[in-house]
């Protein structure tokens, strides 16, 4: 298994790795996000001040409402924290939410797929029917039950994003074993001997792969995206600074009414920089691996 | 000589999906795609398989190879039930009997490259990894790819359809066989390297002494690779016999037209009518009785009550027919 | 660097620690507090207080954690179990009822409010006590004044809890539309209340009151209490006999006078041709019954406020006479202004109907909107407005056509509003009062009221468990907080400093004395100090021998 | 002639360089006959049908040469007035060839009111005539084409050419996705109209046998040129040109008892980088060098046109052609 | 007849599991409704009798089997705060949140499906180059966040539209039909709209873009050029009428989704649907309206997804017309 996997993975990665360059996309939305990556990273570096630390100015008043300077580059909130520090931390936790949900999501969604799309029958129907109930679940509104009455941390976002966005991936996969089960290759390697799950893992799967990618991708916008939705309407965590939470905060204390735009502008641009990304890799993937893929 | 391969009785069924009512009624429509099959394939033969498309005979292929279960009938490997293969069993097998496929465009994973494509079976096979470069070096020298260093670093994106039959061929070859399938191997291929192809098809099967089936709806190209020939329709055989003696006297009403459509790329061939009428009909719901009464010339009322049984006829020939054709 | 040399710092300190515990023996550090609070999307200040105090208490040597909690998960954990705690925000808010004390005095820290009431915290004071149930029998406003202050001071001495601040809630209307001076402030309260929906007059076209809600009204039920806002809407659709005025005081309304005959005996006359907003008048009868109704089981939130009443009696056609089983000062508040009349024909089939069925008058799917108040119901939608029209029969009949409120739940989309005139009266503001100022000076008919609120935010302490249990500790960790710091960061001064559970608006009742809290470090440090708390290695540590029986959890 | 086709060439545009599928191919199909025009995948044969539809691929572009029809030459604009009115078409796959939403008879209808000037009831009538003439039955005109066998689908598409009574039929492998059968059956029609209806056609295909079946002139390509080109006959029984030999020798054929097969060594040139000279010299085992180099040698007789340049010695070469070994000379061979 | 019967058992099937899944997750939820009252007035009988009100001191799967049985007859139980019925409540905003939905919906796919088809005509263009990328930004961005915006500039600041809400104050109309037809209600609808429509239109955009695109390449298109149809006929009649199918139902589908999603946008804009009244349900923990406010988007959710499936039976032949010959 070792040795097969060895060989197939740098054909896939190669691919995967080529891929920007042939799809400027694809290479924006990389681009972006090994910018947020990096930001992410040296968030304790670029913004060594603790985004919920209570600012006081020189005077010993709160150092509320403060337009943009040099000290705070985004000015401060109204309760006297510096948003740029926040800005800067938000990116972890939007990171982590992304990664983590990703991670879930196209895991399941790709062990899922391959096993209902390889095997077929009773365990096929069993799977795509629990498929077909999570997506008749109202997305937004279940992560807000789930979250307004489990409480509302990171990785009940992330439950419930996971639970929800799981069966779109193995759906498509599934469809997508459906057509490398038929083609001739699969056929071939059990002629030669080769057992199912060596079939599924060695000649099924490498061509998944990036669909489960794309997934990834998408699902990583998705989580950010319902995080701050989710943060917006006040279910959030609110001991982690995020952009949703930045938002909300900024909302709720005016920053609308105040003309703080440094304070809800960069937020929104954040989320719509890295969910946008996921779109870009995801189109690029599409394009480069499966043109016909789009729409049902 | 014994025969390597049996055939009794071979059903099989495709499931189609059920209306609302069938399933109330208990009812299970499903499409016959073989309607009990039975011959033996001798050792060292090379036997062809022929019909139109539908007729099941790449199903039957499919079959032979434990590639898909029958419906009912068995058929066994020398003397071995193919449906009660499993484990040691079953990969001895996959070791003994092996497929050329139609398409050697998709036959190949793409990701793999051409030398790992032609270890998968030696891999599957747990042979020593040691022996592996010998005998795929063997094997390419047996298709005549005997450059092989030029292709086993190479995709098989880069080598042309030949080529890739080729590689094909001694991937199925590389675990030194007994028993090989071949699906219509050149009809995807260009006309100018069909024929080496098969040139060297025939010329493997010799040298090995394999044991063949060749499934091929083109009856000038089976006559090339094969001794005998069965012809099909919708899922039964309806004749059974020397593949010479198939071509220039066909008894089959069935076979005589199939013989009747094949042009020749001769221009001044006579052109004789041909002697039937309509489709094929849906293999769902075939006719009763004879499969090919509805189209057949010669129909007559015990051809809708009674499916004629293969029977022995002159010439070597078996014949499903209730006429005694000369 | 900075870190390294905390750590030596720690090292040093912790070698130091490891001498004298040597010397003095066995002493345990104190431990982990969490400090509950509400997310900051729910309440900022309090959070943000929340915030600033644990920053404080760490000067002390306190680790302190800020947890915020969902409503539901707070009240699980505050209010139902009640042992499971350290210290949490809290706040009492508002409302007219609450202008007569009694009902902080005594079900803040009576004892037998510990197990399930108000007195969450566990204070448990004997003097307090005898305190509390003496007030509520001194019918001379004098004596029960000094007894009031009495248990201002007990508080302000044991600080069973820290209080913070009084909210000041600024509230608005637009005075091109309204005439300024027929607007009242009601003490505590602020402006909006039934007399400036009663006196306000309008000056041009508009003749509506438009008012903004940020909550749903959840019912318009004179025998059910919903939600705050419903209890605005209730105020105006029914009449009571008394109603508390704008400086906070019961004065009659239904009633045209109220006298008490001896120390359980209450007369009342009720005031002549009054009318049901169905054109029936309104006859001691329907007050009798009003009283009646919340007496079985159909009205239980009502129940509580005519458990006192022995018997009511009829004399003549308009006065009553009212017998209760105890002394007690705060009937007129706590009853004659607080049950709704309703008419008796209306209500005694639906009553009856309930009659043996599981279902309450809370549950009625149609709730007659029949009462004999200033307005009058016309349309309810639940989620966007309520309406309501001006009811000229009444003796105090309104001056504007209609009352509407609307349900605006964001404060953003409020200015909104009021900006553009889609309302014209700020009933209530969730947002930063700094924005309203800004907001009325760029529209200058915008006027803004503020009012100290009865209500008062806090940090409730545990005393049911140590470390709390301990008065020293308590008035350490109180005393450390900065009031002026709470109402200038944290309520951005929107707010006056509290020490008391009677609000300085309550002028009458509230005791100066304790407003002179001297807070700081220092003071609080001794405190400790005195009562054996040691610091060491910046950690706090147990006076000798007391021993933590609880983890944090 | 009805329709001349001269020095055609066609560019395709890739990322990775211009291909010429089409470079220089020369034609005529004369009034009233059926031209096979044969070759393998990738000859340019179904490249030249579609230009002569104006049809290409969006890459796709014609670099160069006349089409003449009629006698009149046309050009993209002029094309489009022609076509289906004169040049019909019918493709290979009917299936995809036909608007899966609407039904058959709507199609067939909507070519007769929209191109040609018949009105609704006329059109339907006309219809129920074409299925009729192509052996389908009119009540099939209701149907959707997935519902259609593969057979009918193209009797299906055969109707829908001959829709506007045109004079000149296109079909581009008409019959090489459908059994022996009723790849005959279609064959057998196909004659039959043609001479019902008097009408020219040219008929795309890799198939040598079909165009011996039903052709009268045969064109055969080979990278993007025509190599040879003739009466039916007289090719197939003395092919001029190496390749054609070739060709004949390896088909297996069910009625003639020769059954050595012999391939062509090799395969067709990259069209990216055609090799100078004849692009057959590769893989041709009687290649001299003067093939490698310099312009095309093309001579005619008897109407029978090949591109050969050892064309004069012709009947030598077919002769040592039929020789196996002859082939195994060829520097390719090795690599087919 | 069978597809359509196939569909909608699995959509009900689907429905009945939301629903059950629902019940439990509702019930094991920590905290009683109790604990929504503070009231110190509450003794212990009364809370029993308040337990017994909401048949919550049954069995679990009693409370289950009565609560479906209820569910059948349009019955979700009252909610804990306002005391009325769920589903005169539900039923009161629904409405509104039906129009907000379609009509941003509508104009939406109006909008995508013409300028998907124009960007697929336009391919290769700069045009394509900038939309594309605007487009998926326009996906990617929160809409609460282009609410916010769009509420701040254009009401706020520039007063041409509503802060928020359904209607003016205290207007009056004699029927829903004329309030929904009001000048003053589209005024109202017409922010909330505009944000939404600018959120949606990018599905059917890019759909109908890449469907077009795809379509175009058809053999099928290429026939109709070689019969001689104008371009015109070919976009409209073969291209557009092949790549609408998918579109088509995305759009019902569409509908199911958006209904979910709607929440933020009735948030911001105050607007009194059904989606904000989940929210304000699930942070006062009023179960009963929260499970009634769910299950009513899962039922809508599910009647569309059913419909979608409906609508490309009878749209494609290829599903409606079974294989024959």
């Amino acid at each position: 298994m070792a040795g097969v996997a060895e060989t197939a993975t740098p054909t896939v990665l190669q691919r995967i790795a080529s891929m920007p360059l042939r799809d400027p996309f694809a290479f924006v939305g990389l681009s972006i996000y090994v910018i947020f990556a990096l930001i992410a990273l040296l968030a304790d570096v670029l913004a060594p001040m603790p985004p919920l630390e209570i600012l006081f100015t020189s005077t010993g008043k709160l150092a509320a409402n403060l337009p943009p300077s040099l000290d705070y580059p985004f000015g401060t909130t109204n309760l006297g924290r510096d948003i740029y520090a926040q800005l800067i931390h938000g990116t972890r936790s939007a990171l982590a939410v992304g990664l983590s949900a990703a991670i879930v999501v196209s895991s399941v969604g790709t062990v899922v797929g391959l096993v209902a799309g390889y095997f077929g029958g009773r365990i096929d129907s069993l799977l795509m029917r629990i498929a077909d109930m999570a997506l008749s679940l109202p997305f937004l509104p279940f992560v807000i039950v789930l979250t307004g009455f489990l409480g509302a941390s990171t990785s009940n976002i992330v439950l419930a994003v996971a639970l929800l966005l799981w069966p779109n991936s193995a759906r498509v996969i599934r469809s997508q074993v459906l057509t490398v089960r038929e083609r001739t290759y699969v056929e071939a390697a059990r002629v030669t001997g080769a057992s199912s799950w060596r079939i599924l893992f060695v000649h099924v799967a490498p061509n998944i792969l990036p669909l489960s990618f794309v997934y990834a991708a998408i699902a990583i916008g998705w989580a950010i995206i319902t995080e701050a939705s989710v943060s917006f309407l006040g279910f959030g965590d609110s001991e982690s600074v995020s952009w949703g939470y930045m938002l909300q905060d900024a909302f709720s204390s005016q920053a609308l009414s105040r003309g703080q735009y440094a304070w809800f502008v960069p937020p929104g641009i954040c989320i719509i920089l890295i969910v946008v990304a996921g779109f870009f890799i995801s189109r690029g993937y599409e394009e480069v691996f499966m043109p016909r893929l789009r729409g049902r | 000589m014994a025969a390597l391969v049996e055939l009794r009785g071979v059903v099989k069924h495709f499931p189609v999906a059920r209306s609302l009512g069938e399933i109330v009624r208990g009812k299970r429509p499903a499409v016959r795609a073989l309607d009990g099959v039975s011959f033996d394939v001798g050792s060292g033969d090379a036997v062809a398989i022929v019909g139109e498309s539908g007729c099941g005979k790449t199903t039957l292929g499919r079959l032979m190879l434990k590639l898909a279960e029958p419906t009912g009938g068995s058929i066994a490997f020398d003397g071995v039930a193919l449906g009660g293969l499993s484990g040691d069993g079953l990969r001895d097998f996959r070791r003994q009997a092996q497929l050329v496929f139609q398409n050697p465009f998709d036959a190949l994973n793409p990701r793999f490259t051409i030398y790992r494509a032609v270890a998968e079976p030696l891999v599957n096979a747990r042979i020593d990894k040691a022996e592996h470069k010998d005998r795929i070096e063997k094997a390419f020298r047996r298709v005549h790819l005997a450059d092989f260093d030029r292709y086993f670093d190479k995709y098989p994106h880069q080598l042309s359809g030949g080529q890739l039959q080729r590689v094909v061929l001694a991937r199925a070859l590389v675990l030194a066989p007994r028993f090989l399938v071949a699906d219509e191997p050149v009809s995807m291929l260009d006309v100018s390297v069909r024929a080496g192809i098969l040139t060297l098809m025939r010329e493997i099967r010799e040298a090995m002494g394999l044991t063949a089936v060749y499934i091929s709806h083109d009856l000038a190209l089976v006559r090339y690779l094969c001794d005998r020939t069965l012809v099909m329709y919708l899922g039964r055989i309806v004749e059974d016999g020397p593949t010479e003696a198939i071509v220039r006297r066909p008894r089959h009403p069935y076979t005589r037209a199939l013989v009747a459509a094949v042009p020749v790329p001769d221009a001044d061939q006579s052109r004789i009518a041909l002697p039937i009428k309509g489709n094929i009909p849906d293999s769902s719901e075939p006719p009763s009785g004879c499969h090919f009464r509805d189209r057949c010339p010669l129909a007559f009322a015990r051809c809708a009550e009674e499916a004629p049984a293969l029977r022995e006829a002159a010439g070597g020939h078996r014949v499903a027919c209730h006429l005694e054709l000369a | 660097m900075k870190k390294l040399a905390i750590a030596v710092a720690a090292g040093l300190a912790a070698l130091g620690l490891a001498t004298t515990t040597l010397a003095q023996g066995p002493t345990e550090k104190v431990r982990k507090l969490n400090l509950y609070s509400w997310p900051q999307a729910a309440l900022p200040q309090s959070y943000q207080a929340a915030q600033l105090i644990a920053q404080q208490w760490r000067q002390l040597g306190l680790d302190v954690e800020v947890k915020p909690l969902q409503r539901q998960a707070q009240t699980q954990l505050i209010w139902f179990s009640r042992d499971k705690w350290d210290t949490t925000m809290w706040r009492m808010v508002g409302r007219p009822e609450r202008s007569d004390p009694d009902e902080f005095l005594y079900s803040l820290y009576h004892s037998s409010y510990a197990e399930k009431g108000y007195n969450f915290i566990g204070y448990l004071n004997k003097e307090y006590d005898a305190l509390a149930e003496k007030q509520r029998t001194q019918l001379d406003r004098e004596e029960r004044r000094k007894t009031a202050f009495a248990m201002q001071e007990i508080i302000n001495r044991d600080q069973p809890q820290a209080f913070l601040v009084h909210p000041k809630y600024a509230l608005a209307f637009n005075k091109a539309v309204f005439k300024e001076d027929t607007v009242v402030n009601q003490s505590g309260i602020g402006i909006r209340n039934i007399w400036t929906f009663m006196n306000i007059q309008p000056l041009g076209a508009q003749k509506d009151l438009i008012i903004n809600s940020n909550e749903t009204i959840n019912a318009t039920n004179p025998l059910y209490i919903g939600g705050a806002v419903d209890s605005w809407i209730t105020d105006l659709i029914w009449d009571r006999l008394m109603r508390i005025g704008p400086d906070g005081m019961p004065q009659p309304w239904a009633a045209e006078k109220v006298d008490w005959i001896d120390d359980k005996t209450i007369e009342i006359k009720l005031r002549a041709g009054m009318k049901w907003h169905d054109g029936q008048p309104v006859t001691i009868d329907d007050v009798i019954f009003s009283f009646e109704a919340p007496a079985g089981d159909k009205a239980p939130m009502y129940k509580p406020f005519v458990t006192d009443i022995a018997a009511m009696e009829k004399i003549g056609e308009l006065g009553l006479r009212f017998r209760l089983k105890n002394v007690n000062t705060t009937f007129l508040t706590a009853s004659l202004a607080k049950i709704n009349l309703i008419p008796k024909h209306i209500w005694e089939p639906v009553l009856k109907d309930l009659a043996g069925k599981p279902e309450t008058a809370e549950q009625l799917k149609s709730v007659p909107h029949v009462g004999s108040g200033p307005f009058k119901m016309v349309r309810w939608k639940p989620t966007e407005e309520i309406l309501l029209d001006r009811f000229g029969d009444h003796f105090q009949a309104p001056k504007v056509e209609r009352w509407i409120m609307r349900i605006v739940p964001n404060a953003e989309a409020t200015l909104g509003m009021l900006k553009r005139g889609e309302i014209n009266f700020l009933g209530m503001f969730g947002g930063d009062a700094e924005v309203l100022v800004k907001f009325s000076k760029e529209n200058p008919d915008i006027a803004i009221k503020s009012e100290v609120d009865i209500g008062f935010e806090y940090v409730a302490f545990n005393n049911r468990r140590a470390p709390f249990n301990d008065v020293a500790f308590r008035r350490a960790l109180s005393l450390v907080i900065d009031r002026r710091l709470m109402v200038s960061a944290a309520w951005q001064d929107y707010a006056i400093p509290a020490n008391s559970h009677v609000s300085p608006v309550l002028s009458f009742w509230h005791d100066p004395k304790v407003d002179q809290l001297k807070t700081g470090v220092a003071e609080a440090r001794k405190i400790l100090q005195d009562a054996g708390y040691r610091l060491s290695g910046g950690k706090l540590y147990y006076p000798v021998g007391k021993r933590e029986t609880l983890t944090t959890e | 002639m009805i329709l001349e086709v001269d020095k055609l060439q066609i560019d395709y545009q890739a990322k990775d360089g211009v291909t010429r599928a089409v470079d220089g191919a020369s034609f005529v199909v004369p009034e009233g006959r059926i031209v096979g025009l044969v070759g393998e995948s990738g000859c340019g044969k179904t490249t030249a049908v579609r230009a002569i539809m104006g049809v290409l691929a969006e890459n796709g572009r014609r670099a160069g040469g006349r089409i003449v029809f009629k006698g009149q030459e046309v050009d993209a604009a002029t094309t489009k007035r022609l076509l289906w009115r004169d040049i019909a078409y019918v493709p290979q796959s009917a299936m995809s060839s036909l608007d899966p939403v609407y039904t058959v008879g709507a199609q067939i209808v909507e070519v007769l009111t929209k191109r040609g000037n018949a009105n609704r009831r006329d059109a339907r009538k006309r219809a129920a005539e074409l299925f009729d003439l192509v052996g389908l039955n009119e009540r099939r005109l209701a149907d959707y084409p997935h519902q259609f066998s593969g057979g009918m689908r193209q009797r299906a598409a055969i109707a829908m050419a001959l829709a506007l009574s045109p004079s000149l039929l296109l079909a581009d492998e008409p019959v090489t996705a459908l059994d022996v059968i009723v790849q005959r059956q279609i064959l057998d029609m196909l004659r039959d109209l043609q001479e019902r209806l008097h009408l020219s056609m040219v008929l795309v295909t890799h198939d040598i046998s079909v165009v011996a079946y039903l052709c009268d002139e045969v064109v055969v390509m080979y990278a993007g040129q025509v190599i040879e080109s003739g009466p039916v006959r007289e090719v197939l029984a003395r092919p001029r040109h190496p390749y054609t030999m070739g060709l004949r020798n390896a088909f297996p054929d069910l009625m003639t008892d020769a059954m050595e097969l012999v391939p062509i060594g090799g395969s067709p040139p990259d069209l990216r980088d055609a090799p100078p000279g004849c692009r057959f010299a590769p893989r041709c085992p009687f290649v001299l060098e003067t093939c490698t180099t310099g312009a095309d040698g093309h001579s005619l007789a008897n109407g029978h046109m090949s591109a050969c340049r050892r064309d004069g010695e012709a009947d030598l070469l077919r002769k040592e052609a039929l020789d196996p070994v002859t082939w195994q000379r060829s520097s390719s061979f090795a690599a087919s | 007849m069978r597809l359509v019967v196939e569909r909608f058992t699995h959509n009900a099937l689907a429905l009945l599991a939301v629903t059950t899944i629902l019940f439990f997750m509702f019930r094991l939820m920590p905290g009683t409704p109790l604990a929504a009252f503070i009231n110190e007035n509450l003794n212990a009988d009364q809370q029993q009798q308040m337990l017994e009100q909401f048949g919550l001191d049954r069995p679990m799967w009693q409370q289950y089997f009565i609560y479906l049985a209820n569910l059948l007859q349009g019955e979700m139980g009252l909610s804990f705060f306002q005391r009325r019925p769920v589903t005169t409540i539900l039923l009161e905003v629904l409405p509104n949140s039906v129009i907000l939905t379609l009509s941003s919906l509508v104009i939406a796919y109006v909008f995508g499906v013409l300028a998907g088809a124009w960007l697929a005509w336009k391919r290769g263009s700069w045009i394509e180059r900038v939309a594309v990328p605007a487009v998926l930004a326009t996906r990617a961005a929160p809409e609460f966040w282009i609410g916010m915006v769009l509420l701040s500039l254009l009401s706020f600041n520039a007063g041409w539209f509503p802060s928020g809400g359904a209607s003016s104050p205290g207007l009056a109309y004699t029927s829903n039909w004329q309030r929904m037809l009001s000048w003053d209600y589209i005024h109202h609808l017409a922010l909330p709209v505009l944000t939404l429509a600018l959120y949606l239109q990018g599905l059917p955009l890019l759909l109908m873009r890449s469907n077009m695109l795809e379509v175009m390449h058809e053999e099928f298109v290429t026939m109709a050029r070689m019969k001689g149809f104008s371009e015109w006929r070919i976009v409209i009649h073969h291209a557009a009428r092949n790549a609408l199918l998918p579109v088509v139902t995305a759009f019902a589908l569409g509908v199911g989704l958006s209904m979910g999603g709607n929440v933020v946008i009735e948030t911001v804009f105050s607007w009194p649907g059904i989606g904000r009244l989940l929210v304000q349900a699930v942070s006062v923990h009023d179960y009963p309206l929260a499970q009634g406010a769910f299950l009513m988007i899962a039922m809508v959710l599910a009647l569309m997804n059913f419909v979608a499936d409906l609508l490309y039976i009878v749209l494609d032949p290829r599903v409606s017309h079974g294989r024959r010959g």
